[in-house]
Parts: structure tokens; C-alpha cells; sequence
């Protein structure tokens, strides 16, 4: 992937700051805005260090507007800038939603293909951390039901840092979500940081008999589920959506071609997760190699309780990800 | 291309004041016909019309220059008109036609041009205002000497997002001009029952910005106060907030029966039509004369016969081409 | 239905405007708040006359302020109010929806069961009038992934009025959309009004040859499509799913089995639209009564466009409908 | 239950002072337990201490009778046990306890009491507030004399939500109490990053309400404030606006380095520790000694020790009851 081949130890939460640092000193048209992305050093510290080294006109903190400052991001990349706009949570995103869904998906369109938008919004995602009702949805899923908007969901170090440069070359808005619990995840990554594609989900681990699909933060918990039924002699392929719009039909396709069995991973709420549409387009593409029904293992329909057993109770675990494939093998397939 | 120079001060000189006087009755006449034409149903969706407010428009726009940009709402013919989009692009906009502005995607509440920074027609209450923002920002960030202007009724001063953005523009010290049109009336919603407070001024003055009352139906007071409001701006002294009195003597929208005024509230008003107002006062003065008015009219006439004839002949987009400008065409690198 | 058996001849709006005359009566705790919902007549003249019959304090104008007049909403449930608010358009509910997803939904949950919020949120919903990519929007569909809230969809008359009644009753949020090209729709209903179930999909017309599953504003489309194909010999049921959050999943499997095939029409785009989640329950649950896979009719991926054949060719139409059954029969079923 | 009557008037009784400073030291060393027992992970989630800020809640409850709300953000573990919910409770939801107040589903961020009408607990900046609106809108509309306080940091004035209530409340001229806990940082932001106008009362003030700045480390002050504003509206004059000039002496919530403040400043400000200040003075004025504080402190030291076994014996609650109070449990009519 490089041309160097060295690697080093990072996390990535600092695959994405070295992202964001690359970005600053190859562009100049690059700013990052956000709440607390300067003095705070970022909410997730992602952003630490950045300030001292660019200054505050690019490393913008902004007062508590969400609107106002996605929507100046908007603006901003209107009059010929690529912002990068962290909004701290996914959670809060929902005051920006007009300016999300009703200019930055929008204007290109509205205007003939006149004016397109070269936005990229960075928003911490998920659960996981016992932040309860109104800090842990995963609504990545929801917003990928927005035509205009591409979605993100780097879920290994090398999309950390990679997406962040393919996002700020796309010409269209592009949203990326990162996992609260990946920040800390600790790996090697090739020294020199490249673009990485976005349009193509990837293969995290190829297998025979059932295509585990997921994204983001359910990936290492599919990961660990494909381990656990390797040790049963069920072995499972792991695909990694990466991006969640516009979505790699192919990719999911292919797979179920060739295990005839599918599990969806997904820690959106079911009823109208991104989880239904992978299951309906395996449905309108693949039916006939289908061996048996396509599984969801979701989060539970309730607002994220607090308490850690229930919020374990609501969220996707490894158990029952092996349980259902279990189910699934042992079943009528 | 480099900034021109700012535009010379405002006079009475008889080239200006015609000039004034037309742009004035472009619109009204331009609008006037848009009504026949919605009841001919040659134009569709949502219709709103400007007509009593043109001196704001183009009062105002006579302030900028043609680098700096426009953010309008639905309510925009006028000011699109003022700012050189040509009128047939324009009708031919509203007849759906893909040699509109917007190639027809957008209608009468979207209308862009690229070509003279006209970034919409925004049809969500308030929702161009961050737009605006964002495009300061970016002047600011690449110390570019420019007026954002924005257009917005006193009824967005209640959203939220206006007060995050003049509050970043302040805080910022961003080129933006906000122009609120303060015709009384958000659709049937007088100011004095969406405002506990209907001094703007007083309100958009709490953000530390200068802030000042102007006679929306004299075109002059107009055009003086934003070329005042533009020199501050663009000299880099941060935002200015205008608030034009104006009044609209239509209904707010194609459908209105105007049940929450009184008509003689509006015959009062008409009393001070911004277009009979000038040109009484240019008469008293002489100078204009009855010829110099039959003129403008046969010249606007021909004008608008001209964009009607160019909109009908207008062609229909291939329906074919459905999905373009969702996102960007570019070449696959 | 009725005791009395009586019917009168009424639209859409007027059963809706019925119903809230009635709830008015009937509950000192019922309000209405909204913008121009009083003194306008309503944006679609719902709400026209009650202001004259109930006051101000009752019908409520509200200024430009979504956030805040559907958290009053929120709040106002909390103490003892049962209000019906109105946001004009789904497309305005974006501003918001916070207050709707970070509240209304969680608040019984957050508190352990202490304080549930008797909110009913009525939305117009649906493009089909021209209004272009900012008025168009159908997210209905959308909002049914939130739990926490109910979304009822009334597509006929006695819904409209009936729905109502029973969200009042509801001790949780209820967000009613009311498609916006049904309100001009005529015919009978029960002169005397009643509480409609809410938990229950409909079959709208009975048939064994394939199910057209559908809601809101494109059943009547779907009505059209069954009996079209009724002159071909084929015999379509109807089912009217009428409330898209909590989903009847019953009646959807149960028709499938009669049918074993199944088409989905929907006015959201496609990708993550409450089809996709139909789609998905059946694979889960009449995967083997399928002949063949679930098909879906939803809007083209793409903001909404103004020109009347464009929009027309984003939206499901009869014609579409009629197609895709006739492939389907015709193919390898 | 009938009103009771509004508080007296504040005295330097002795009950009334020892009472004012119990208060805040329950605070203090409930929280000062609260830091060590997530260091010990016994608490989890976020956790957002007010110490320093203790003479803000306890002097403006004070104000406040049974029947009157509060609606506090997620710093509010001192306004709920100022507010009369037992420490115990408080402290079991932190656990994450079915015994706790809001059962374990909400957690240090979401405490809710119905017996004590306090609303939240609301981790949105700015969420609690249009709540608040709509208890004083539901109050009104029943011509209820009460008060409902809302608490919520100088951060939250940024937010569009704020200006939209804020005027809602002085429009309809409500019964709300804003308390503006202007701690100076939101986050790492300090009020000079985050508005252009620091002086927030003048801020309020442009809404044509009663706006005033309280030192916030005085509780006597804060006390005397409350009672006058609370006053001003319970007798139905509208909402007032308090501005309470505090400082948080700790860190925003666990994670925060503090990066973005000056130990100095910090050093500086705890030279006004409310709660010292107070002792001084008290003893100055010879109103307590030496042993009441030491009484204070042991009967302080017994109740947490109490909270603390309580939390530890308390339950967790049964998975099985995970989808519970997503919608309302009630007998099927
Ligand atoms: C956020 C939002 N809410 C509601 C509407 C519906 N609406 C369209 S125009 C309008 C009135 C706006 O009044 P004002 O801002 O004074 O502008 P004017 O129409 O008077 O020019 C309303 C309520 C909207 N477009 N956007
Ligand atoms: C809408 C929203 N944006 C961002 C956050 C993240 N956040 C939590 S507290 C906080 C600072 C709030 O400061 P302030 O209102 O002054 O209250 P304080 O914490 O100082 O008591 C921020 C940014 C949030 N909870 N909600
Ligand atoms: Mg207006
Ligand atoms: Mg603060």
C-alpha cells in the first residue's frame, strides 16, 4: 500500500489526526471548525496539538451553533474552501440537520449543477460507553437514506486516515462518522498516508459459509464472532461496508454468492436501519443463491439505557452474532 | 478577476436615478406577468411575489459589486432580476425549462447563478443565512475585501439560526451585510405577535454590530444605507444588519386570501408604492419626464415578451437525465 | 362503523379539521400550536375557523421557531396539556427534530418510566405539487426508525379524522403525516366520528396474486395500479399499512403468504425507506412463501425537481406499479 | 394539590443560613465522592461536576415552592438533591440501580423526579429549555400560579434554541425563571470565544424581559435574586432572566486536561469558594461556630455514606426488562 513499506504503531485517533495534519500542510484551503476543536485540544482529543501548530483561523473553535457553523462550513466551501467540520457527536448533528439535509445534499441539485459543495463532516458515532439515551445513537445508517450526502464509517486505521483525504478530494459533501470506541484502538499503518478508495466495501476476512456484513464499530465484534465459529468449523466472511452511501451492492452481492447465507451487523436501531436495505437489495439481487432468510443482529429498539448490563443487553454482541449463525447452520438452511 | 472598485457614491444624476427607476419596474412588471402566468399555469409550485419591496432589492444591490455574492429567499425574482440574471433564464426557470438559471430544477423559490454569485433562493426560513456566513468566512480566509449580502424577512429573525449567525458573523468579524426585509407579515404572522420585542435594530444591535432602520419604499434611502453598510463591511469592520421597512401589497403566496390583515392597512401602504414614490419625486425635480417612464415600460415590455417567448420555447430536460447532479460529474482520477 | 349509519359528503382537510374541532370540545387540555395556524387559516387551511371558535389562547400562532414551539409542544404534554402541534411541513420538522428525537422519544425512557409526553405532531408530507428539493420531502418513513414515537400515515378519510382522535388518546408522541395532494380528497364518511385502531394495517382491496403494500399518499396510486391489472386478470391486494411505526408485520407476512408475492410502493427514496424494512420483515418471516423476490416502487434517489415531468419521473407512478407486477408475473415466478 | 404559599422572605435567621450552608456542602461532598467513586468505576458514563457553582442552585431553589418545575442540564446533581430527591436515589442511578431515581436508564446526565416535578437532567445544550417553555405554557393555559426554573449554562446562549424560547417566553409572557449558570467556559470555550456580546443580560434583555447578573458565589445573593425574579413571575409578569456569575473550580467532565484555562484564574476563583465565603461571613456575624459546621459536615458524611450502601445494595434490573418504557404501559381500552 506504500511505496516506502515501512509502518508505524498509531491509534486511530491519531490516524486521523496525522489525516487532518496532512491535510492542513497540503491545502491551504483546508480549516477545521468545530466546538472545542482548538483550546479543548477536541472532545475526543482527535484534534490535539493542531491549534499550536496552525493557528486558531484554522483551527476554528466555534460557540455552541450547530447550525450556524455546519451550515458556515456549507458556505464555506461554497466560496472555495474545503472546511473539515467536526461536529462532537452525532447526537448534536440532529440541530444541523436542515442545514445538512435541506443545502449541503441540496444545492447541487437545486441549482442545475452549478454549485457543488465540498464539505467534510466529521462526527463521532455510537454506543458503547454508558452515555445513555442522548449520546449514543448510531444514526449513520439514517442519514445514508440522504441522496446528495456520501456516509463514511472508517472502522480500521488505515480508513481513519485514508477516507479523510479521499473525502476532502470528493467535490460533494461527505459525511464520516467515527466510532466513540475505536479512538483508542492501537495497530500498525503503513508510514505514508495515502487517499484510499471510498466507492468499494472491502473483505476483512474471505469465508465459505455465511457473509457476516457490517461497518464501523461492529466490525471487530463480527470479527470476533468469525474467530469464535472458525474454532466450530463455521467459517464466516467478514465484509466491511466502509461506506454506508452510496452503498457497494457488488461487493455484498458477491459475497452472498458465495455463502448463500447472510448476517447483517449493525448497532442502528432495526426497524429502518441501513440493515433493512442490505437485506432488501440481497433480496432483489441474490434470492435465488439465498440457502435460507438473511439475520439482522441490531441494537434493541429503546433509547441507550445507562446501566452497563442493559446497555450491553441492547447493543450487538459477539454471543449474539455466534448464536445466530449457529442458528442459522444448525437450522433448515 | 480582480475586485472592482467599490461603487461611487449614490447621486441623483439622471442616468442613475433611471437606472434605479428601471430595475424597479423590471420587477414589478416582470412579477405582474408571473401572475398571469400562474394562472395560466404555465408556472408552477410556490409563487411569491415581491412586488411593493422592489426598492429594497434594488436599492441594496446597487451596493455591491459583482464579486460579491448574493444569498436570497423564495421571495427572489427581484432581486435576482436587479443582479443581472438575465429575465429570460429566469422565466424560463419557472416554466420548468432546463434553459432556466437552475435548468429547471429549482423554480421560482430556487433560482442560482453562478456566474453572478446569486447562491439561491432558499426556500427554509433562515436557512440561507448560514450560507451567507460561510461564504464570509471564506473571504476572510482568503483575505479577499468582499460583501456577502443576505436577504431574509423579519420572520427568520425568530429562528434560532439567525441568532447563531449574526452572533458567528459578530464574532468573527465577517463581511456580511444582512438585509432584513421587514415587510411586517411572516405569511399571516404580523411581527408583533413573533417578536416580544419588534425593534430589530435593538435586537440585531445586542450582537455588538451596527444595526440600522431604513425606509424600505425609498429606493434612495436604500441604496444609500447599504452602500454605507457595504463600505463598513467590506472595509473589514465585521457584519452590518440593515432592517428595510418595506411592505408587500400582494398575498404572501399564491394562495392567501389574506384573512390577518386589513385591506386598508394595504391601501395605506400602497399610498407609498416605492415606484410611484420615485417617480413623483423624480418629476417634482424633473428629472424624468412622462416620455422618459414610456420608455422604461415599452423597454421592460419588450424585455419580459422577450423572456416569455425565450421560456416557452424553452426545452424540456430528457427525463433521462433524472439523476444527474445529485452528485458531482467529474473525471474518475 | 357508526351507530347512527348517516354520512356526509367531506375532503380530507375537513375530516381533519373535524377532528380537531371535536378533540377541542371534548378536552379542555387540547390545543393547537403552530405556525400561521390561527389568524392564516392554516398553511392548507386544516386549522381554518377554529380560531374564531376557540381563541387565541387555544389556537396558538406561533412565530418562526420550530425547535422551540415543538419542544413547548413536548413540554406543554409534560404538563398535563394535550397539544397538537403542527409543523408545516415534514420539511421544516428538521429544525426540529432534537426536540423530537432527544426528547419526546426518550424522555419516558430516560426517566424510568415517570413522564410520558401525550404529544400529537401533525406534518404535511409528499412532493406531486412542484415545490421543488427543499418542499418535497417524504420522511415519514424516516422517522419510523425512531422508538419512542409512533408515525400514523392516514390515507383515507376516516383515517384522517379517526387517527387523530386515537393520538389523543395516546399516552406517548404521535407523529401524524398527512401526504399533501390528499386534501382536496372528496367522499362519505360516518357523520359521526369515531376512534380509529392505529396498530392494524389494512387491506384496502383483497386479492391472490400479489400484494401491493403501500400508505399514505401513494395508496390511492396503488388502488389505480390493482385495478389496471384487474383488466389483465390479475388480481392485486391492497394493504394499506396506515401506521409505519409500530409496523403491523402480521397482516404484511399474512398477504404475503396468500400472495407469495410482493411489491413495496413508496413515496421515500429508495435506499433506507420504510420499504427497505418491509422488504427485510419479510424475508425474515415469509421467505419461503416467497415466489419470487419482494419488489419496490419508491422515489428516484434525488433531491425533488421542480419541472412537472421531472418530478413526475422521480416520484412512483400507476404506470410503474403496473410494470413491475407484470414483469414479475410474467418472469420466472 | 393546592399551591402552597411562595417562600418567605430571605433572612440571616440562623435555621434559614444553616440550612443555605448544609445544603451546599451536601453538594460539595456528595460530588467530591462522586469524582472518587468514577475513578473507582463504580460510576460510568459522563460525569459533570458543580463544584464551586453550589450557591447557585441552592440560593435560587430556594426561591422555588413543591408545585413549581425545574428543567436542569446535565451538571444537575446539585439542583436535584437541593431540589429534596435523596441522595440515595441519586446516587443508586449513578450506579446504574433499578433503584435509582430514573431506574439506572438515565445516569448521572438524566435524573428525573416526578415527586419533586424536576424534569431533567437534559445532556443537549439548550434541550431542557422549550421544555421548560411548555410547563409555563401548560401553567398558563390551566391558570396555574407557579414557577418553572430552568437551569442551563452561558454555553447554551449560543444556541438558536435559547433565542427562540426566550422570546416564546417573554411573547406569551410565561412563567418561565431562566438561571444562566455563566461559569465562564462551555467546555473549553471560554464566553469571549463563544459571543460577541459577553454581557448576557443585555443579551436577554433585547426580549424585553427583566434580566439581571447575581454573584453566583454568594448564596445569599443568589437567593435574594431568585426570590425577587420567582416573585416577578408568579405573579405573572412574563419570565425573567438571573444571570448567575459562578465558575466550575473542576475540570468539565472527567476527561478534560484543562488545557484551555489558567490554574491561576482557577486559584483566583476559589478564593471565592461560595461555601467558604459563606462560613466567613456566618461566623463573622457569629451566626455559626465551629461545632455547627462540624455537625453539618458529620451528618453530611452519614447521609452520602448512607446514599453510598444504599447504591451498592441497590438491583440491577433484569434484562428481560430492556424494551420497557419505550412506550407507556397501560391497560388496553
Ligand atoms: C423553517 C421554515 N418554516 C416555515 C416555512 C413556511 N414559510 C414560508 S415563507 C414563511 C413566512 C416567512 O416570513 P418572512 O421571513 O417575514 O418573509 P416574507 O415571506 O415576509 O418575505 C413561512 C412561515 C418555511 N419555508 N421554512
Ligand atoms: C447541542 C450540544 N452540543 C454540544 C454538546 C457537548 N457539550 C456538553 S457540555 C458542553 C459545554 C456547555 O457549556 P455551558 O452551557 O456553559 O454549561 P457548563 O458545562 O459550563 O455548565 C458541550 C459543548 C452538547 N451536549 N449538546
Ligand atoms: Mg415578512
Ligand atoms: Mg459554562
Amino acid at each position: 500500500m506504500t511505496t516506502s513499506g515501512q509502518t508505524v504503531r498509531i491509534t486511530y485517533r491519531e490516524a486521523i489526526r496525522q489525516a487532518i495534519r496532512e491535510a492542513l500542510q497540503r491545502d491551504p484551503r483546508v480549516f477545521v471548525m468545530g466546538e472545542d476543536v482548538g483550546r479543548y485540544g477536541g472532545c475526543y482529543a482527535v484534534t490535539k496539538g493542531l491549534l499550536e501548530e496552525f493557528g486558531p483561523e484554522r483551527i476554528r473553535d466555534t460557540p455552541l451553533s450547530e447550525s450556524a457553523f455546519v451550515g458556515a462550513g456549507i458556505g464555506a466551501a461554497l466560496g472555495g474552501m474545503r472546511p473539515i467540520v467536526e461536529i462532537m457527536t452525532v447526537n448534536f448533528s440532529l440541530l444541523a440537520l436542515d442545514q445538512i439535509v435541506n443545502n449541503a445534499a441540496t444545492i447541487l441539485h437545486m441549482s442545475g449543477g452549478q454549485f457543488n459543495i465540498p464539505i467534510v463532516i466529521r462526527l463521532t458515532t455510537g454506543a458503547g460507553r454508558q452515555l445513555a439515551a442522548q449520546h449514543s445513537h448510531s444514526l449513520e445508517g439514517w442519514y445514508a437514506h440522504i441522496p446528495g450526502i456520501k456516509v463514511l464509517t472508517p472502522a480500521t486505521l488505515e480508513d481513519a486516515r485514508g477516507m479523510l483525504w479521499t473525502a476532502l478530494e470528493d467535490p460533494d459533501p461527505v459525511l464520516i462518522f467515527e466510532h466513540g470506541t475505536l479512538y483508542n484502538a492501537e495497530g500498525d499503518l503503513a508510514a505514508e498516508a495515502v487517499a484510499v478508495n471510498i466507492g468499494q466495501a472491502a473483505i476483512r476476512r474471505p469465508g465459505s459459509d455465511v457473509s457476516l456484513i457490517t461497518y464501523g464499530g461492529t466490525l471487530d465484534k463480527s470479527l470476533q464472532a468469525a474467530e469464535q465459529l472458525a474454532a466450530e468449523k463455521i467459517d464466516a466472511e467478514v465484509v466491511d461496508l466502509r461506506t454506508l452511501r452510496p452503498l457497494d451492492t457488488a461487493t455484498i452481492l458477491d459475497s452472498v454468492a458465495r455463502t448463500h447465507r447472510a448476517v447483517i451487523i449493525d448497532e442502528g436501531w432495526r426497524s429502518g436501519s441501513i440493515s433493512a436495505e442490505i437485506s432488501a437489495r440481497i433480496m432483489e439481487g441474490a434470492f435465488y443463491e439465498l440457502d435460507l432468510p438473511v439475520a439482522r443482529v441490531c441494537s434493541a429498539e429503546v433509547p441507550m439505557p445507562y446501566a452497563k448490563h442493559m446497555e450491553e443487553a441492547a447493543l450487538p454482541q459477539v454471543a449474539t452474532i455466534v448464536e445466530t449463525v449457529r442458528r442459522m447452520l444448525g437450522g433448515n438452511g | 478577476m480582480a475586485p472592482e472598485a467599490a461603487p461611487a457614491q449614490p447621486t441623483l444624476e439622471r442616468a442613475h436615478v433611471l437606472h434605479l427607476l428601471r430595475q424597479m419596474m423590471r420587477i414589478r412588471r416582470f412579477e405582474e406577468k408571473c401572475a398571469e402566468l400562474y394562472t395560466a399555469s404555465k408556472i408552477r409550485g410556490f409563487l411569491h411575489l415581491y412586488i411593493g419591496e422592489e426598492a429594497v432589492a434594488v436599492g441594496a444591490i446597487q451596493a455591491l459589486t459583482s464579486d460579491d455574492a448574493i444569498v436570497a429567499t423564495y421571495r427572489e425574482h427581484g432581486h435576482a432580476l436587479v443582479r443581472g440574471i438575465p429575465a429570460s433564464a429566469i422565466m424560463a426557470e419557472m416554466y420548468g425549462k432546463q434553459e432556466g438559471c437552475s435548468r429547471g430544477r429549482g423554480g421560482s423559490m430556487h433560482i442560482f447563478d453562478a456566474a453572478t454569485r446569486f447562491y439561491g433562493g432558499n426556500a427554509i426560513v433562515g436557512g440561507g443565512l448560514p450560507i451567507a456566513v460561510g461564504l464570509a468566512l471564506a473571504d476572510k480566509l482568503q483575505g479577499r475585501s468582499r460583501v456577502n449580502a443576505c436577504f431574509f424577512g423579519e420572520g427568520a429573525v425568530a429562528e434560532g439560526e439567525f441568532h447563531e449567525c449574526v452572533n458567528l458573523a459578530a464574532l468573527w468579524k465577517l463581511p456580511v451585510l444582512f438585509c432584513c426585509e421587514n415587510n411586517l407579515y411572516a405569511m399571516g404572522t404580523a411581527l408583533k405577535r413573533s417578536e416580544s420585542e419588534t425593534d430589530l435594530c435593538l435586537k440585531a444591535g445586542s450582537y455588538e454590530i451596527a444595526a440600522w432602520p431604513v425606509d424600505g419604499m425609498d429606493v434612495l434611502a436604500c441604496e444609500e444605507a447599504a452602500h454605507r453598510a457595504a463600505l463598513e463591511v467590506r472595509a473589514g469592520g465585521g457584519p452590518c444588519f440593515l432592517e428595510f421597512r418595506t411592505y408587500r401589497f400582494r398575498a404572501h403566496s399564491m394562495y392567501d386570501p389574506q384573512l390577518y390583515r386589513d385591506k386598508r392597512e394595504v391601501e395605506e401602504w400602497k399610498l407609498r408604492d416605492p415606484i410611484a414614490l420615485f417617480q413623483t419625486r423624480l418629476r417634482e425635480r424633473s428629472l424624468i419626464n412622462d416620455d422618459d417612464v414610456k420608455q422604461i415600460e415599452d423597454e421592460v415590455a419588450a424585455e419580459i415578451a422577450h423572456a416569455i417567448e425565450f421560456a416557452e420555447a424553452g426545452t424540456l430536460e430528457p427525463a433521462g437525465e433524472l439523476t444527474k447532479f445529485v452528485y458531482s460529474e467529474r473525471p474518475r482520477s
